[in-house]
Formats: C-alpha cells, structure tokens, sequence
C-alpha cells in the first residue's frame, strides 16, 4: 500500500519535470536552451518514472530492465543534444559570417 | 473524456484505423510531393493494418488472434520494401532531371 | 492425384533461378532458361492432367488445409493462364538474351534484368496458383515491385518518372486490396477463396470489402479512369521487359478479380458493378483505340493498344451469362473472356518482341523510324501482322473466337451495346493497326540502311503469333479445359 | 473489453499526428510527425495484445521508414517543394479519403463483434507446430509461404533500389559516403551501442519461438545497429558487386526455399514434420534473420552511389 | 468415308505451295514454279476424283470443333465443287499467265505465297459447310488479297489497298453481326442441315438477310458497294484476273447463292418479299456497270466495271426463284469466269507487249498479234451473249427461268443489257480487226506474242469459253453440273 503511494508521487514528480521541460521547450528563444531544458528536464523525469514503476515490477529482474531502458534512454538523449548542438553551433556561425551555404 | 459510452476497445482501434486510412488516402491523392505521397502511403498502410490488428482481438479472453499479426508483419516488411524502392526512384528521378548523370 | 511438384515448379523454378542470378551473375542465363523451361514443361503436364481427370489439382501448403494454410490449386483457367505465362516468359527470356545476356563483364542492366524478371514470372504463377486472398497480395507485391524495377531499367528520365508513376497507382491498388482482404477475413474468418464462398452472404462488411478489392485491382489492371500509367510505363521500358509488362501483368489483377467475383463472391454481383465495370471497360476500349491512332511511335501505339484490348476482358462481367438455350456451348462469354486474355498476352508479346526488334534495328521506334523494314525484317513484320489479325479479332486467330462468344453472348441475352462496342472494337483495332502495318510494308527509300538483328528477335515473335492464330484453329482443347474447375456463375451470370 | 480513457487518447493523438503528417507545407515538419505516429502506432498494437507487432512497427514502422525518409529529405531538400494546389485536386482527394473512410468504418461496425477469427484453429494446432510463440507459428509454419514470397519481395526491391543507380556507379558502394568527427560523439556512440544492439537483437530471434519477437523483428534491431555504425563512418558498406554480400543476401531465402522443396519428396510443399519442427524453424528463422538484416541495411543504404570523377 | 480428308487434301494443296513460296528466297525462281504448277495440277487431279464421287451422291466432309457445337466444317455437295472446279482450272493457267507475266520481278516469293493464300482461302469457302467456317475463310481471302492489291508498293497500289480494305473490313464487321444475329437466336447454322428460322421474328430475319447481303455485296460488287473493283486495277494483271474471275468477286456470288439457298432457303426468301427487291438491285447493278463501262477509256476499267454487271447475273439468277434461272445464274459462275479471265489475259498481253493501255491504241493490232486478238474476241462475244459462246447460254436460260417465273421484266434487263455489252465490246473487236495500225508501233525484238506463257494460257481460256458453250449439253458441262445441283439441292 505504501508503496503504491511512493510510486504515486514520485510518478507525479516526474510528470512535474516533463512539464516543464516541454514548458522549457515552447518559451526559450535558441536551440541551445531548448537542449538543455530538454535533457535536463526529462531524463530526470524519466528517472522519477522509472524509480516509481520499479517499484511496481514483480520480480528484481524487472526492475533492473527498467534501469537498463532508462540508461539506454540517457544515453541516447545525451549523443542527439551533442550532435544538435554541435549542427546548431555550426549552422550559427555559417549564418552570422554570411554565406549561407549549405 | 470519462463520461463517453462504453465501447470495445477493439472498436476504437478500428474505428481509429478506418479514420487513418481515410487521411492517408487524402494526403496521397491530394496534389503533393512524391516523398509526402510515400509517407501518406505508409500512413494508410499502418492504419489498414491496425483496423485488420484490431479485428483480430475482439475476443480478448482466448487472446488476440495470431493469424491478422502474422499477415501484418508479412505487410509492414513488404510496406517498407516498396518504401524503399519508392525512395530510391524519387532520388534517381532527381538525380537524372538534374542533369548530372545523362547515362546511355 | 497429381504430384505436388507439378504446382510448385512454376513457383518454386523461377525464384531459385533468380536468387542464383542474384548470387552467381555469370549463369544467369542459364538458370534463367532452364527454371523457366521446367516452368513451361510443369504447366503443359498439369495441363494435360487437368484436361484428363476433369477436375483441378490441389495442394494445401505444409500439409495445413485451409481455413489454416494456404491451398495451391490449379482448375482449368489457372493452368491455362499458367501455360499462357510460361510459353510467354520462355520465348520473353530467349529473346531477352541479346540486350541483357553476359557480355564479358558485370553491367547495371544485365545483372538486374534477370532476377526481376524471374521473379515477375513466379509472382505470376503464384498467383494464378493460389486460393488464398493474402497470399494474392504478397504475390500482386511482388509483382508489382519486380514490374516497376523492370519499368525504371533503361535509366532514362521518361522511364523513371513513369516506373515512380506505375508504382503510385501499383501501391494505392495493393492497400485498397488488401484493406478488403482483411476485412473479408475479419467478417469469414477466413481467407481461402472456397470457403468464403460456402459462407458468403449479402452484409455491409462484405460489400465494402468487395468494392475496395475491384477497385483496387481495377487501379492495378488499368482500367480506363486508372489507366494513366500504364502508355508511359510500358513505353519506358526496354521491349522485351514491356512485352511481359503487357501482355502478362495485368492480366494477374484481372485473373484475381475474376476469383473474387466468380468463385469467392458470386451472389453478391448485383447489377451496379456488372454494368460500372462493362461500361468502364466499353470506354476503355474507344478511349484507347483512338488514343493508339494518334500516336506516332510503334511502342506507343502498342501500349495504347493494351489499354483498348483490356477493356475486352471487363466486358465478361456483364455478359456472362448471357447465352441462351440456342447455343450449345456453355459460359460463352466467359470463356470467350479468358481466350481473349491469353490470345492478347500472345498477341500483345509477339508485338511487342517485333517492335523491340524493329528498334534495334532501325535505331527509333518511330512510324517514320521503321518505314519499309519488311525488306531486311520480313519475318518479324509477318509475326507483326499475326498479331495485329489476332488484335482485330479476324478470324482464323484466337482473337476472333474470343469475339465470336462475347457476341453471340451479347446478342442472345439482348445485350446490345456489349455487343456494339466489342464489334467497334475489333474496327477500331483494325484502324489504329493499319498505320504500322501500311509503314512497314511501304517500300523504304533507297539509302535507309538497318543493321540486322539475330534472327531469334524474329522467330520468337513469329512462334508466339503462330500460337495466338493456333489458339484459333485447334480451340476445342483450350475450350474443354477452361470449364474444369469453372465458377458456375461464368455460366449463370453474375445477377 | 471496455475501451479505457487511456485507449481513446492514444488513438485521438494518432489522428492528430497523422493529420498534422498530411496536411502542411513544411516537408520535415511531416516526417517528424509521421515518426511520433510511428511510436503512438506501436503503443496502440500493445494495447490489443499484439506484442509482435509492436516490437515489428516500433522497429520497421517507425524507425527504418523514418530513417529512409529523412534521408530522402536531406538529400532531396530544395528539389521537393510544391508549387501550388489546385483547388479541384484537393476537393477531389478529400472526398475520395473521406469516402473511403466512412466505407471503411460502416464496415468495421457491422463486424460481427465475437468473431474470433482463428483463434482456436491456431491453439489446437500450436503443438503440432514446434514452437511456442502462435504468431511464429503462423509466420514460418501455418503460412510460411507468405513469408517465402515476402522475403524475395525485400530482395526484389533491394535489387530494384541498385538498378537505379547511375551507369558509371554499378561497381561502387551503396548509399552516401558518411563521415564524422574522429573520436566525436556520434563515433563514440556508434561504438557504444552495437554490442548492446546485437544482443537484444540476438535475444529477440531467440525468444521469438516461444515469445514475442522473431526474424524480422530481431533483424531489424540488427539493421538498425549496421546503419549506425555506418552513420558513424566508423564502417563504410561493402560494393555492391562484392561476392560474399550476394550470397549472403541469398542464404536466407535460398535456404528457406530448399527446406521447403525437400518436403515434396514427402510430398508435400513446405512441411515441417513435428519431430524436426522445432529445430528446423529456428534454423531458418537465424540465416533468414541474417539476410533481412543485410537486406534492410542495403535497402536504407540506397543505390550506388556515382563513381567519383 | 475415306472421302473425309480430301477437302483438306485440296486445301492444302493451295495451302503448302503457298508456304514453301512464302520460305523460298527470290533467287529460287525455278523451283517456285514448279512448287505452284505441281500444287495446281494435284488439286486438279483431286478435284476430278471428287467430280466422279460425288456425281454418284458422295459427300465427303471434314469436322474441326472450335467449341462444343461449334464446327469449322469442310463438306463438298455439288455448289462446292462448281466453284472450286472453276477456281482450280483458272489457278493453273493464272499462275502459268504469272509466271511469265512477272519474270523475275522483286518480291515474287511473296507474290505467290499470297497467291496460292488466296486460292487456299477460295477453296476453303467453296467447301465450308457451316456459317463460321464460310466467315473465317471469307476473312482469310480478304487479307491475303490485300497485300497482292499492294504488290507494286506504290502509292496508287497503296490507294487502292487502302479503298480496298476501306470497303472490305466494314463488310466484314457487317458480315460478322449478320451471323452472329442469327446464330445468337438459331444456334451454330450449318448448310446441310438447314436452321429453324422461326425462332426470329420476320423484321429481323429480313433485316439479317440484308445485312448478309451488304456484308457479301462488297465483294460481289453489287451497287453501291463496287467502288473498290475498279480502284484495284492499279494491281499487276494476274492479280486483277484472280480477283475478277476466280477468287475475290466470285466469293462474294458464291456467299450469296449459299445464303439464300442454304441458310434461308429460296421459299422462305421469296415469302418473305426479298426475292424481287434482290433482282432488282441486282439487275440495277447490271445495267449500272454496262453504262459505266462505255464511259471508260482504259481496257482494264472497262473490263472491271464488265464485271460489276456480270457478276450481279448470278445474283439475278438466285434471286428469281425459278429452277431454270438458278441453273441459268449457276452456269454463269463458271461461263463469266472463263470469258472474263481471257479478257484479262489479253489485256495484260496488250499492255505488257504492246504497251496499249486504252481503247484508242488498239487499231489495227489484229494482224500483228492473231492469237491474243482473237482470243480477245472470242471472250467479248462470250460477254456479249452472241451464241454459240458460253456466256449466250447462261443468259438464255436466266431470260427463261424469268419468264417462268412471270418476271418479264428481267428479259428486257437482259436485252438491253447485252446491247450494252456489245455497245461496248464490239468497238474493240472493230478497231482490232478492221482499222488500220498507225505507223510507229515498233514490234518489241522478239515479236509481239511472245513468251508463249502469256499466250497459251489467253487462247485456253477462251477456247474453254467456246468449248463449254457448244458442248453445253453434256453432263460434264458447268450447264450439266449446275442442271444436277439444283435438281438435287434446291428444287424450290
């Protein structure tokens, strides 16, 4: 029963972080703090969410696959903020020295 | 959204997939690039197989029906394959009306 | 009971072929002609076994009978159509040898044509093969996918675009299909042709799947307002892979429509779709012949001519049936229907094979190109001529036999306008076919100078027309064959 | 089983990202939507108890056609713009989809609500059939012909997809040339993540005998992992004229087609008897596995690319 | 019967030369000939044996089913062999006619495979026994006939090939719905069996008889479907002399006679009021042709539109629905394509070796070129009707069966008819015989009425064209042979 309550918050926290997080996405004016509202935001989150279900997985084995998906989730998370913010950075200086090649 | 009538659930997915297929078929038909016309393709195509997914679990209590999730793999790989090849003569059309490659 | 190797050779001989074309490039030519050797050799015997036990041969895949497993069955329109594609694809890939054989090293178009082509042939005995409405599907895929890879070859710009176009339309006709399919399935429980007949009825759910699947395969066949892809496809693509393209692959769609209306569905025809259906194939037979008479180049007028002449086959819906008690044949127009489709397939290759030659030889397939070729090329401009008589549907051709029941049907059940537009037809045919003929037979100016061709360009085509007039002459075979196994709503009319 | 709330959000959301897919000028803005459709697609199939197909939609649906089509974007860019709709075209597509849509629904609700389709056929016979999983045995048993035919049909679009390639370019390697930044972020992940691809991959076509998953699933996750690596420069694919590439593409099908013409000396066509069933299926289900991955790799990858000048 | 294979024996033995001809290249000149003479005389000698059988009441016939109860038939009665007869006679002397005429122009090869295509086509509608197999055979004629209108390759050959099919293929479209109108209602027709006819009503029966009609008028030429006939002159001379006397325009008479006596029945056509209105169209066509006749210049469209109004005599002769006239319009068949083929000959011998083209340019030649003129003679006599000629005794015995059947009429078209002949026969003879040559018609270096192949072939036909008017007694006599068909097929 305590459980189910502990899982309902910290479910609840997560959601809160998600909200923001989109919250982050639609206000901030450049890529860059969309990235980070985003990855910060979200995969903790995410994290929340997955503490709160572990606690609803049946077997200890389910539990770990649930931290499993959630570091995959990070990382993946982490690679694509790198990899938009670096294509971002680039498109910015192309853009401000003026010659708009692709 | 908790007060609607009680339905099936299966009811809903089908019913949602014959609107999909019905949106796919006007983002195909309507007047627009090949590329948005595969990816109106591949939208009615997901929607077909999810009404013919839903069909197949109207009796939830022996489980969902395994033949309609057989046939629907068997379409989503063949769906792809005809992507695939739609994708590739999309580029090969730009390529050759582009001028660089007047091959034989 | 006929050995299960006899149905599964046509199917299982082409994709072996093509997957050690796909592998070992060098022998493709070989395996090529010999799958579809044994392909051809496996449809005769079933031919004969059909025609002499009176009844089709069956085989439930993995020795799981339907509702379960797939049945293969070969009744008599199947083997027919079967032998049809298999003399076709045989003398196709004999010819084929020359632009696409081995030519010391790998090229682009030597290596694909094979594969796709093999697989073309299987996917159409597989499909003249099956009972199974999914397994139709996978089968229109494949075909589809083969034809329009086939369709885009040449690499040229007009041949791209009209291979991007064929597959638009190829792909809306599969989903609409199959969206029927899997609701046929979801109201029968069931797949396989035989048993949705034994429970079919008239319901909301089986009329919408019905409807979704003719209009499917009607985009897939060409019919005249779903035609448009059809001329430029087929005259973007090399001869030889066109002459399949229209003498064979419309005619799986057409078949499976005939599957669905004749031997799954029979009841549910009312009179709506047998007229929308005769009326759409009336107009594509005006439409096309007078679109053939305008055009300038050989292939095209060709292609136009394909979308004419498969306005024939639409026109079984309608008449079927239509014999009276005066006649004492029986399903006439029916009959006279699938006889048209296999004489056109023959027909339609022949000329396509000569045109495909005519190019080689005079370097363009326009009417001007190829003006006086019967002095270097007087085979292949007879073969030309056999198939224009078959087109027109003169007599002694298979063609004419085709005419000759649609009319006699059309004109016992009353059926005027049928009959009108079948007998306008066969005129307009003759119209739209003298301009070639009367180009080719013209005397060629002096200094015109074409390179020769070997001669298998020419025998080839002069065999398949042969075959066509055959079919004409010695009739009474294909006859009797075409009513084993036959719907007995060919005979009683689609009400 | 009563529709929840949670049902009829997930399908209101799948309208809305497919009419946001559809509609809309801006070409990205549509492939993003159709990849979240993707996703919500797949959370859709799990809510009807159909596992396989999930894991076949997430894996194809989603990601392969959503790599295929932004590659397709990135190299169309300014060639795929529309000029401008005329009115009648549209009016004509809107009543042609919404006509075919209602078609469809009067259809679904005059389904007869208990139909079990084939259900019980399948069960009864499922021991007969060597393996655990009834959408497996359906796949590679019951109508395993199906799956013959579509595995030719990748190989067909894949042989269609190489012959469109330019003249000069039939030797060369298939698909763009992919470079990134030595030692950058992208290279680093593309290191990271095939070994845990290749497991779960590996795991997925195991289990898909007596659980969720099987050939095509698990050779997707496999092609998934190849793209990476090969997105990341780190591996560059092999020539399309190379010896072992075709008969490796071939093994599966090839294999496939010679189990089941060894049955006709039994005489039948494609029969797995009970005894040899279960090992016989696996054993397809790995070397066809290996060649949908090839094939779906190459298929993504695109033709040749030119040979340079 | 062992009987069944000769009508295929006969056909074939058109058929096969054909085809050899067809394989042979050009430079096997020789060999051709001797292929084609050899098939012509077989055929002869076959269809001798089949006189002798079926005089005594023999019909062999042959059966190919196209479907169940559809039959490509060959049966041989008596019609049959009347037209073949004819037709094998006038092959072998046409082809010796060609063979000499051509020499070793180009695309002979081709020539004789079409022609011997064109006798196999005739023979086949001679035996066909059902309406389906007369209709394949009939089509077949029509598209080997074209490619020898065409032979030239030049543009008015073309023109012709063109107003030819123009005229052939609508026919045939005709043709086809007449039969399948009919068959749709009576079921598969076959000659010797007769059809029920009462199952239609009597409109569309009369409407299906014209439509028989105009779908065979084209080819017999009857007004106003003989506008292709003239226009076919511009083919070599054996090619008109095949298509006015044995093949094109007797098929067309021939499907006529069959429809009205085999598939109506003469009693049927005349209670049905088609019998008169028949006659007249056909005696208009008569008196039509003649008149045009005189206007033309040139011998050959004289000679065609002679034939326009010959042929219709045949059809007066079914039409009036007395037994003598149809033995009268039988014989004829047989007389006109005598006398006419002679005429051709001679013609094509006037313009090959003495370049005379028109009526003009024929004084004096009598002297200079004997056989050939009299020949010429012989057959304009015959047109004319002037005993003892064939030709007088085929109008005879029309103008007696005419008056037997009370149409007076028609023996005032036949006067005026024949005055018409000799209104524009005798000035040829006259300017033949009686005026004299102009000075600078140069003999060509071996003299004019050289090869013999040309000549012989001329002075047989109009000999047979003599021969079977005095002998017209005999049974053996086309008279005889047309005597025995109609006592035994079509005694009304």
């Amino acid at each position: 029963m305590i459980l189910d309550a502990i899982t309902m918050v910290l479910t609840l926290g997560g959601l809160a972080f998600f909200a923001a997080g989109t919250l982050g996405l639609l206000r901030f004016p450049d890529t860059h703090s969309r990235l980070h509202a985003l990855t910060k935001a979200d995969n903790l989150g995410l994290g929340l969410i997955v503490l709160g279900l572990a606690l609803q997985a049946g077997t200890p084995g389910n539990a770990i696959k649930l931290v499993l998906i959630w570091a995959l989730a990070m990382i993946a998370a982490g690679t694509t903020a790198q990899l938009i913010a670096r294509s971002a950075l680039v498109s910015n200086l192309r853009k401000d020295d003026g010659d708009r090649t692709r | 959204m908790g007060g609607d009538p009680i339905i099936a659930s299966w009811l809903v997915y089908g019913c949602c997939g014959a609107v999909l297929v019905g949106l796919g078929l006007f983002g195909f038909m309507r007047p627009t690039t090949t590329l948005r016309r595969v990816l109106a393709f591949n939208i009615v195509g997901s929607g077909i197989f999810l009404l013919f997914g839903a069909t197949g679990y109207r009796v939830p209590s022996t489980g969902a029906d395994p033949v309609p999730q057989a046939l629907i793999i068997t379409g989503i790989v063949v769906a792809l394959a005809a992507t695939a090849l739609a994708v590739a003569l999309m580029l090969a059309l730009a390529r050759v009306s582009a001028g660089r490659d007047e091959d034989a | 009971m006929v050995h299960p190797a006899l149905l599964v050779a046509p199917i299982a001989a082409p994709l072996l072929a093509a997957l050690l074309a796909i592998a070992f490039p060098r022998g493709a030519v070989a395996a090529a002609l010999s799958a579809v050797g044994v392909a051809l050799v496996a449809s005769l015997v079933l031919v004969v076994e059909v025609a002499r036990t009176g009844t089709g041969a069956a085989l439930a895949i993995g020795g799981w009978p339907p509702p379960l497993g797939i049945a293969l069955e070969a009744d008599g329109l199947s083997a027919m159509f079967l032998l049809a594609a298999s003399t076709i694809g045989l003398g196709v890939l004999v010819v084929a040898q020359g632009p696409f054989g081995w030519t010391g090293r790998e090229t682009r178009k030597g290596y694909s044509f094979w594969p796709l082509a093999l697989c073309l042939l299987a996917a159409l005995n597989a499909i003249f093969l099956s009972r199974d409405f999914f397994n139709f599907y996978v089968g229109l895929e494949l075909l589809s996918l083969s034809a329009v890879a086939l369709v885009a070859l040449d690499g040229k710009r007009e041949a791209i675009e009209a291979a991007l176009r064929y597959l638009m339309f190829a792909l809306v006709g599969s989903l609409l299909y199959l969206l029927g399919a899997a609701l046929l399935y979801a109201q029968y429980g069931t797949l396989d042709i035989g048993l949705i007949a034994a429970s079919a009825e008239t319901n909301g759910p089986t009329l919408v799947a019905a409807g979704l699947m003719t209009a499917g395969l009607a985009a897939k066949t060409a019919l005249f307002p779903l035609h448009a892809w059809l001329p430029s496809a087929h005259t973007g693509a090399p001869a030889v892979a066109s002459a399949m393209l229209s003498a064979l692959v419309p005619k799986a769609s057409f078949f499976i429509l005939v599957r669905v209306w004749f031997d799954a569905l029979p009841g549910q025809a009312g009179p709506g779709l047998t007229l929308v259906l005769g009326t759409m194939g009336a107009v594509a037979i005006v439409y096309g012949s007078i679109l053939a008479l305008l055009q300038e180049r050989l292939k095209l007028i060709i292609a136009y001519s394909t979308v004419a002449q498969l306005g024939y086959l639409f026109l079984v819906f309608p008449l079927a049936g239509g014999d009276s008690t005066a006649q004492p044949w029986f399903a006439g127009a029916w009959t006279g229907g699938m006889v048209h489709a296999v004489s056109h397939g023959l027909a339609k290759a022949a000329m396509f094979l000569c045109a495909g030659a005519m190019m080689a030889a005079a370097g363009g397939d326009k009417l001007s190109d190829v003006r006086g070729i019967v002095a270097k090329m007087p085979l292949a401009t007879f073969a030309f001529a056999l198939a224009a008589v078959t087109l027109m549907g003169l007599p002694p051709s298979g063609g004419f036999l085709a005419k000759y029941l649609m009319l006699t049907a059309a004109f016992a059940s009353g059926a005027w306008v049928w009959g009108a537009v079948v007998l306008a037809g066969g005129l307009l045919a003759a119209l739209y076919l003298y301009r070639p003929l009367a180009s080719l037979f013209a005397p060629a100016d002096p200094d015109r100078t074409f390179t020769s061709v070997p001669l298998r360009t020419e025998l080839v085509p002069l065999a398949l027309a042969l075959v066509a007039v055959l079919l004409g002459v010695a009739s009474q075979f294909p006859y009797d064959i075409l009513q084993v196994g036959r719907s007995v709503a060919a005979e009683a009319g689609l009400e | 089983m009563i529709a929840s709330g949670f049902d009829i959000t997930v399908c209101v959301l799948l309208c809305l990202c497919a009419l946001a897919a559809v509609t809309g000028r801006d070409t990205f803005r549509a492939i993003v939507f159709f990849i979240v459709y993707g996703l919500l697609i797949s959370v859709a199939w799990l809510r009807i108890d159909a596992i396989d197909v999930a894991l076949a939609e997430a894996a194809i649906g989603a990601g392969l056609t959503g790599v295929l089509l932004l590659g397709a974007f990135g190299q169309m860019g300014s060639a795929d713009t529309m000029a401008r709709e005329p009115r009648g075209a549209v009016l004509i597509a809107l009543v042609a989809g919404a006509g075919i849509g209602a078609a469809v629904l009067f259809a679904v609700q005059g389904l007869p609500p208990e139909g079990a389709g084939l259900t019980a056929e399948v069960l009864a016979q499922l021991e007969a059939s060597g393996v655990g999983n009834p959408v497996t045995a359906v796949l590679l048993n019951f109508r395993g012909y199906d799956t013959l035919l579509e595995s030719i049909v990748l190989l067909v679009a894949l042989i269609g997809v190489w012959s469109v390639a330019s003249e000069t370019g039939w030797g060369e390697r298939p698909g763009i040339v992919h470079h990134a930044r030595a030692g950058g972020t992208l290279q680093s992940f593309g290191r990271f993540l095939p070994a845990i691809g290749l497991v779960i991959g590996a795991y997925i076509v195991w289990a898909g005998s007596s659980g969720p998953g099987g050939a095509f699933q698990g050779g997707t996750v496999l092609a998934a992992v190849a793209i990476l690596t090969i997105l990341a420069g780190l591996v560059d694919a092999p020539r399309v004229t190379t010896r072992w590439l075709r008969w490796a593409l071939v093994m599966g099908p090839g294999v496939f087609l010679g189990v089941a013409l060894l049955g006709l000396f039994g005489g039948a066509f494609l029969v797995f008897p009970q005894a040899v069933a279960y090992p016989a299926i696996v054993a397809i289900e790995i070397v066809l596995t290996a060649s949908i991955a090839l094939t779906l790799v190459l298929l993504v990858l695109g033709p040749p690319r030119e040979a340079p000048q | 019967m062992t009987g069944g294979v000769l009508p295929i024996l006969i056909v074939l033995a058109a058929l096969v030369p054909a085809l050899i001809s067809f394989a042979l290249p050009e430079r096997h000149a020789r060999l051709r000939s001797i292929v084609n003479l050899s098939g012509a005389v077989l055929k002869l000698g076959l269809v001798a044996y089949l006189l002798l059988a079926v005089a005594d009441g023999a019909a062999p016939e042959a059966r190919l089913s196209l479907a169940p109860g559809l039959d490509l038939l060959l049966r041989v009665d008596a019609l049959a062999l009347l037209f073949v007869t004819l037709s094998g006679v006038l092959w072998l002397i046409t082809t010796i006619y060609a063979i000499a005429y051509l020499g070793d122009s180009p695309n002979l090869s081709r020539f004789f495979g079409f022609f011997g295509l064109c006798v196999a086509a005739t023979t086949g509608i001679a035996f066909s026994g059902t309406l389906i197999t007369f209709f394949v055979f009939y089509e077949m004629l029509t598209l080997s006939t074209w490619p020898l209108v065409v032979h030239k390759q030049n543009e008015k050959s073309f023109a012709a090939g063109r107003r030819y099919l123009a005229y052939a293929l609508p026919a045939s479209a005709v043709l086809l719905i007449a039969i399948i109108w009919l068959e749709s209602a009576t079921g598969p027709v076959e000659f010797a069996t007769g059809t029920d006819l009462s199952v239609l009503g009597e409109t569309s029966l009369q409407m299906i008889f014209w439509l028989f009609i105009a779908g065979l008028g084209v080819k017999a030429a009857l007004f106003p479907l003989h506008g292709w006939l003239p226009a076919a002159m511009a083919a070599p001379a054996p090619v008109s002399a095949l298509l006015h006397a044995v093949a094109v325009v007797k098929a067309g008479a021939f499907g006529i006679i069959r429809i009205i006596y085999d598939v109506f029945g003469i009693a049927t056509v005349s209670a049905l009021g088609l019998a008169t209105p028949l006659a007249i169209l056909a005696s208009f066509t008569i008196l039509y042709g003649s008149v045009r006749a005189l206007e033309q210049s040139e011998i050959k469209k004289r000679l065609a539109f002679s034939t326009v109004s010959q042929v219709s005599y045949i059809i007066l002769g079914a039409a009036l629905a007395g037994p003598i006239a149809a033995i009268g319009g039988l014989a004829h068949l047989v007389h006109q394509g005598l006398m006419k083929i002679a005429l051709f000959f001679c013609a094509g011998i006037y313009a090959e070796r003495a370049g005379i083209e028109t009526v003009e340019a024929l004084d004096g030649i009598g002297p200079r070129m004997p056989w050939t003129s009299v020949a010429f003679t012989l057959g304009a006599m015959g047109m004319i009707g002037i005993p003892p000629m064939a030709g007088f005794v085929s109008k005879f015995y029309l103008g007696v069966g005419a008056v037997q059947t009370g149409a007076n009429w028609v023996v005032v078209v036949l006067a005026t008819s024949s005055l018409l002949n000799a209104a524009y026969f005798l000035p040829l003879v006259y300017r033949i015989w009686f005026l004299p040559a102009p000075e600078d018609r140069a003999a060509p270096a071996d003299g004019f009425e050289r090869p013999l192949g040309l000549i012989v072939p001329a002075v047989i036909a109009a000999g047979a064209a003599l021969a079977v008017g005095l002998m017209a007694g005999s049974p053996l006599s086309p008279l005889g042979w047309a005597t025995l068909i109609v006592e035994r097929d079509y005694l009304p």
